[in-house]
């Protein structure tokens, strides 16, 4: 009888391209000139020191609530790096903050959106960590997670049908996958061929329920073999490992070929959000052991020994950043709230507004 | 002009929707190649093609999902949920994304799209083949609202539905598809959401009335007039957001309303209508509002004759309001 | 007698519940390893086992129908969906499966079980964490809803809940879980399902809230007395089924009646009320009855304070039925 | 790049025991003697036939409504047979004809369902194929595919927490995999080790839609790879086949080995209901091809090539069978209906009634 029971598929390699210590493994992707790779390094930065300052500005009662990026933004800067301009991403509702600034959000208009004002693109709608703008063709989620991964594949769908070179991109967790809007998505997108991919960033956690507790498979990229299209295992720490199959996987889909599923490992170096108390329930040494895998690390090492990057620079990085993020703090906390009367605005559809 | 049936004007409607804009789309389950179980979209795939006229995965989530995403990106998707019993199942789509999305958004993205239902009993469909959901959407902001009740007014209504900017739920009585028949103009004509129908004029008493109870206020005509009634009926056709204003004057001249529907009473549609009554007309109402409803049970099989708002329970909602 | 609030008062009845009997399990997100995300399972894990209390995958439909099959087969599920904006993903579960278990086997299958959850607004979560999603139920036979004000009747409730043989859905208001302290016995007491509690005689007006708009009308008082109005407060505490002798009888007595919720007020559960009322107290009215509700949008971030029901908006509202 | 894209799993090899021809390919199943098979053969008979007897109530107009098994027998009678009496069945709403038999229902029981009688073990509550019995551990489905799924993992997880034998299995057809029920179903059972057994049904059809329209890749079995537990595939016209898979999977659930995917391959041997008109969507040829597959064929072929069945017992069997569902039909449609007042009943919980 055994015979008969289907195989169990090995597990996808993982990819790879700079090494911990910053060591390149493989070649950088095509397309990346030095420019590129200061500007993944400038964005690392950016996220990071936002991610810093918005959890200061929590703890100070400044704004109400924040979702952490950080352990999460290789993956979201390398990825988000690759994505055209006309590609829509549907963000989860409470991470992507790499991808937001790889797409163009300003600091400004981030911190706009965590001081809920009128500023914000979306103008104080959205809870913190809900961005989404229309000129960046981000879309704003609902919190609920994995909702919006069946309308990547819709989007995808509607591109290819219409001839555009515009691929919906689904960003989500780990947790996400277990929704029922997960198999949907995929499965839609699989039957349809659109124009989509979907990019897992897996942390290994869904705010305290481990990833064993969540499947019963290792790996959430082998389970793209139930729709019929590659799953890609990545290390979501190395954003040029995550650049290329991200960009591989856009190329794919622009060109017919179909969706791809990715799944980028990372270690999650902050509790889930600012409202939550990590230490109830996950072992301090996971994160001390994270630290070692962080992106910023690798990434610089890795300029380093291309002999793109020193100290000095490394400084005037810094220092340019935080100089942006004060600046962008102090307008977007000086800006005005939405005017009450526009609570009933946009109920219907009334035409755009905003950005 | 050519005679139609109700799914036969559902079919024309898109038929000419689809002709206008390349951007209208069907999907839903049993939609292309088979042309939909009721055969609304009959003959679509072979006109069309694949990419506008399709079948999707068994998924009323992904259904409207899927659009939801065409629908965003510029696409003008009339997605099929085969029984509306099965639009629970996408539920959370169509509240907390679909119907909020240009409200989150500010107006920046906005989903208009079209989800078509066959809804209502009487047909021996038993719990899930004969509901009428349509309570169960009217709390939630974003959302319109349609329930024709005759071809005229089907092929109106669903023209301006896909029309419209917003999402709009539009259930079709699956007992009036082949059982009501009208004469429908090919010409392009259409009904604006929002404005109730006076299906006949009276003084004596409003009956409010939508989708397969507008016929079953009509049946009663001859022995509310034995009685002396001389009803108004009024067929609501948009429930959400539904036309006060003719509800309000119609009232205010009866001063007697009496509200049909098929689904449950509690929680169902005539609360909603009852309140705003007493709210904004207590004072011309001469006897309560009163409803007349499925019971609060869900829809049985058997027993679907009992469940069934009759016309005789019609009449004695009417003999208690005119009594009182 | 220990003070607890509403949190530890959750804790408490699912603690001695689970005691009590072996059958009781707690479900959900992070309800075992971590106890909860607002705490109301800590502790079971350890005390109770893997089997008794765990975590979930992240599927709120998973949650509930998970459940289902439990409670089915004999156990007594204690489902948490997080926070309430989500219980629109398993909604056809509760609806079409859960509520209707009993009813289309004759009784012969049955789903004792809680889904329990936070809900309600004022805490700076936007569209999904806000929501007061009470009404969307209404229209569902077979389904039982309970909506505790303070942390006595949390306790109580939730232990009738739960040994309740129908599905409950008990929603807690997270703005108050810590927010409202009280004493609660530690004995095993229950309050029966279905029963309003008076918090407030008054002879002039009565007001119908629950969950955090019973504080509102209590903090609304002084402003009450000093326009010389003596007003009752009613805790509705059970939505489904609601008291409606309880409510009767306090219209009957006031003539007056203003209802305050959450909730959009179109399709909200006040408008179900006002029309019971109106349909069997009208002539006891002496002003139509109000509602001050949240406004017809989805749940704002930066303007809630704007959107919520205000001591203000109350006492217009107030104003208007004595005036009327 | 192309080595981190995971493996597409291989096609689970379909398990069969009978050839086409009646030839025993495999051993019989251990445990099943010569009256089992009798047995078997008896309940696709009266499947069979009352499968016929429904379709003429229909068109007679004396029932409502029909949807038929016919072609699907081999599965579930086989599958059906391997079940305990304290195993809890989760059909679909609009087939599994056989493994109600198999599960003990009598033709009378079957008919009173069909005529909406109150004999009807759920008193005429539920539409014509909608059966459910509490005495045989049928759960009365709602009409929503799959939506009872994720039911079956939860009885097998409550089975297993109570040190309980009983297994909670899932029936459901091809179309209903691309619910998210499906997904969430599987996926709770593999991280709680339910006692589940998901049995799938595989007509390559949901009404109208084809199954390469229904997902992207050729067979359900390997799905459960996605999950992390064994998914089998298996000639669903060979009943001593579809036995053998279930037995296996129901011994690995009891004796804590987790859950099992199994899908049975038949061919639909009859419109999807008596409403459904099959001529606007597929080619005759299919089902003729099928009829040559039909199990009742193969198995009678099987008994013959065995030396256990004749010509004169099959029409003594078809004969016994035929005078059972006549009397069933007439005892059934002279059954009273439910009172009006019962309407009323069983909202809420009221305490058992009926069987
Ligand atoms: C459907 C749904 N249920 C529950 C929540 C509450 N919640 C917010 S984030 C989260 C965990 C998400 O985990 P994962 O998808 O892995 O993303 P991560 O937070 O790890 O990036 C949960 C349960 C939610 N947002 N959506
Ligand atoms: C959720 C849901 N959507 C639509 C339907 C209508 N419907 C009834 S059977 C069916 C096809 C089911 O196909 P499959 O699961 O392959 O089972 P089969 O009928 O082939 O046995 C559909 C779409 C339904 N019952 N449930
Ligand atoms: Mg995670
Ligand atoms: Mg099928």
């Amino acid at each position: 009888m055994s015979e008969s029971i289907g195989p169990m598929p090995t597990q996808p390699r993982m990819h790879r391209l700079i090494a911990e210590d910053g060591t390149l493994e493989g070649g950088i992707p095509e397309g990346l000139g030095e420019a590129d790779l200061l500007e993944i390094h400038r964005l690392l930065h950016l996220s990071r020191a936002f991610d810093d300052q918005a959890f200061k500005l929590v703890r100070q009662g400044r704004i109400s609530f924040y979702a952490g990026s950080r352990g999460h933004e290789g993956a979201q800067v390398g990825s988000g790096y690759a994505l055209e301009a006309h590609d829509w991403v549907f963000p989860s509702p409470h991470r992507e903050l790499g991808v937001h600034f790889a797409k163009g959000a300003t600091p400004f208009e981030k911190m706009s959106h965590y001081f809920g004002r009128a500023t914000d693109p979306t103008q104080g709608r959205q809870m913190p960590n809900h961005f989404g703008s229309r000129k960046l063709n981000i879309v704003p989620p609902s919190t609920a997670v994995g909702t919006r991964i069946p309308h990547a594949a819709g989007v995808g769908f509607a591109a290819r049908s219409k001839g555009d070179p515009t691929v919906g991109v689904a960003y989500f967790g780990d947790g996400a996958t277990s929704m029922g809007e997960f198999h949907i998505g995929l499965n839609f997108a699989a039957v349809f061929r659109s124009q989509t991919v979907f990019f897992c960033i897996n942390n290994l956690w869904a705010i305290s329920v481990p990833l064993d507790r969540q499947m019963g498979v290792p790996t959430i990229a082998e389970r793209a073999a139930a729709y019929g299209f590659p799953g890609v295992l990545v290390d979501g720490n190395d954003p040029l490992a995550t650049y290329e199959v991200m960009k591989t996987a856009l190329d794919r889909a622009r060109s017919g070929g179909g969706p791809t599923l990715i799944e980028a490992k990372v270690v999650r170096l902050c509790a889930h959000t600012s409202f939550d108390d990590e230490s109830r329930y996950r072992d301090a040494a996971e994160a001390e052991e994270g630290e070692r895998k962080d992106s910023l690390v690798r990434f610089r090492a890795f300029l380093e020994k291309q002999g793109l990057w020193d100290a000095a620079k490394e400084a005037e990085l810094a220092a340019t950043v935080r100089r942006q993020i004060d600046e962008a703090t102090a307008e977007a906390e000086a800006a005005p709230l939405p005017a009450p009367e526009t609570l009933h605005r946009h109920v219907f559809y009334e035409g755009p507004e905003g950005d | 002009m050519p005679k139609m049936n109700m799914v036969e004007a559902v079919h024309q409607a898109l038929l000419e929707e689809m002709e206008r804009d390349e951007n209208v789309v069907c999907l839903g389950e049993d939609v292309g190649r088979a042309g939909g179980v009721f055969h609304a979209t009959k003959g679509f795939q072979d006109r069309f093609g694949e990419n506008r006229s399709f079948d999707t995965p068994l998924s009323e989530l992904g259904i409207v999902a899927f659009g939801m995403g065409m629908a965003l990106y510029g696409l003008r998707p009339v997605a099929e949920i085969q029984f509306a019993d099965f639009i629970h199942l996408a539920y959370d789509q169509i509240y907390n994304n679909v119907a909020h999305m240009s409200y989150r958004s500010v107006g920046t993205y906005h989903c208009p799209m079209v989800i078509r239902s066959p809804h209502g009993g009487g047909v021996r469909g038993g719990l899930e083949h004969s509901q009428s959901p349509e309570a169960i959407f009217l709390n939630c902001p974003g959302i319109k609202m349609v329930i024709p009740s005759n071809p005229y007014d089907t092929k109106g209504l669903l023209k301006s539905a896909i029309r419209d900017e917003d999402p709009v739920i539009f259930f079709e009585h699956k007992g009036l598809y082949r059982a009501v028949t009208g004469e429908v103009p090919l010409d392009d004509y259409t009904i604006p959401l929002g404005e109730a129908r006076l299906v006949k004029e009276g003084k004596d008493l409003t009956l409010v009335v939508w989708g397969a109870m507008v016929q079953l206020a009509e049946r009663a005509v001859p022995q509310l007039e034995e009685r002396g009634v001389d009803a108004e009926i009024i067929d609501l056709r948009t429930i959400l957001p539904f036309d006060k204003p003719t509800l309000l004057a119609s009232a205010e001249k009866t001063g007697r309303v009496v509200i049909v529907h098929e689904a449950p009473k509690t929680g169902g549609v005539g609360g909603e209508l009852s309140a705003v009554l007493a709210e904004e007309a207590i004072d011309l109402l001469e006897a309560p509002v009163m409803r007349v409803c499925g019971y609060d049970t869900p829809f049985p099989y058997s027993l679907e004759g009992t469940y069934m708002p009759s016309v005789e329970r019609l009449l004695e909602a009417v003999d208690a309001s005119m009594a009182y």
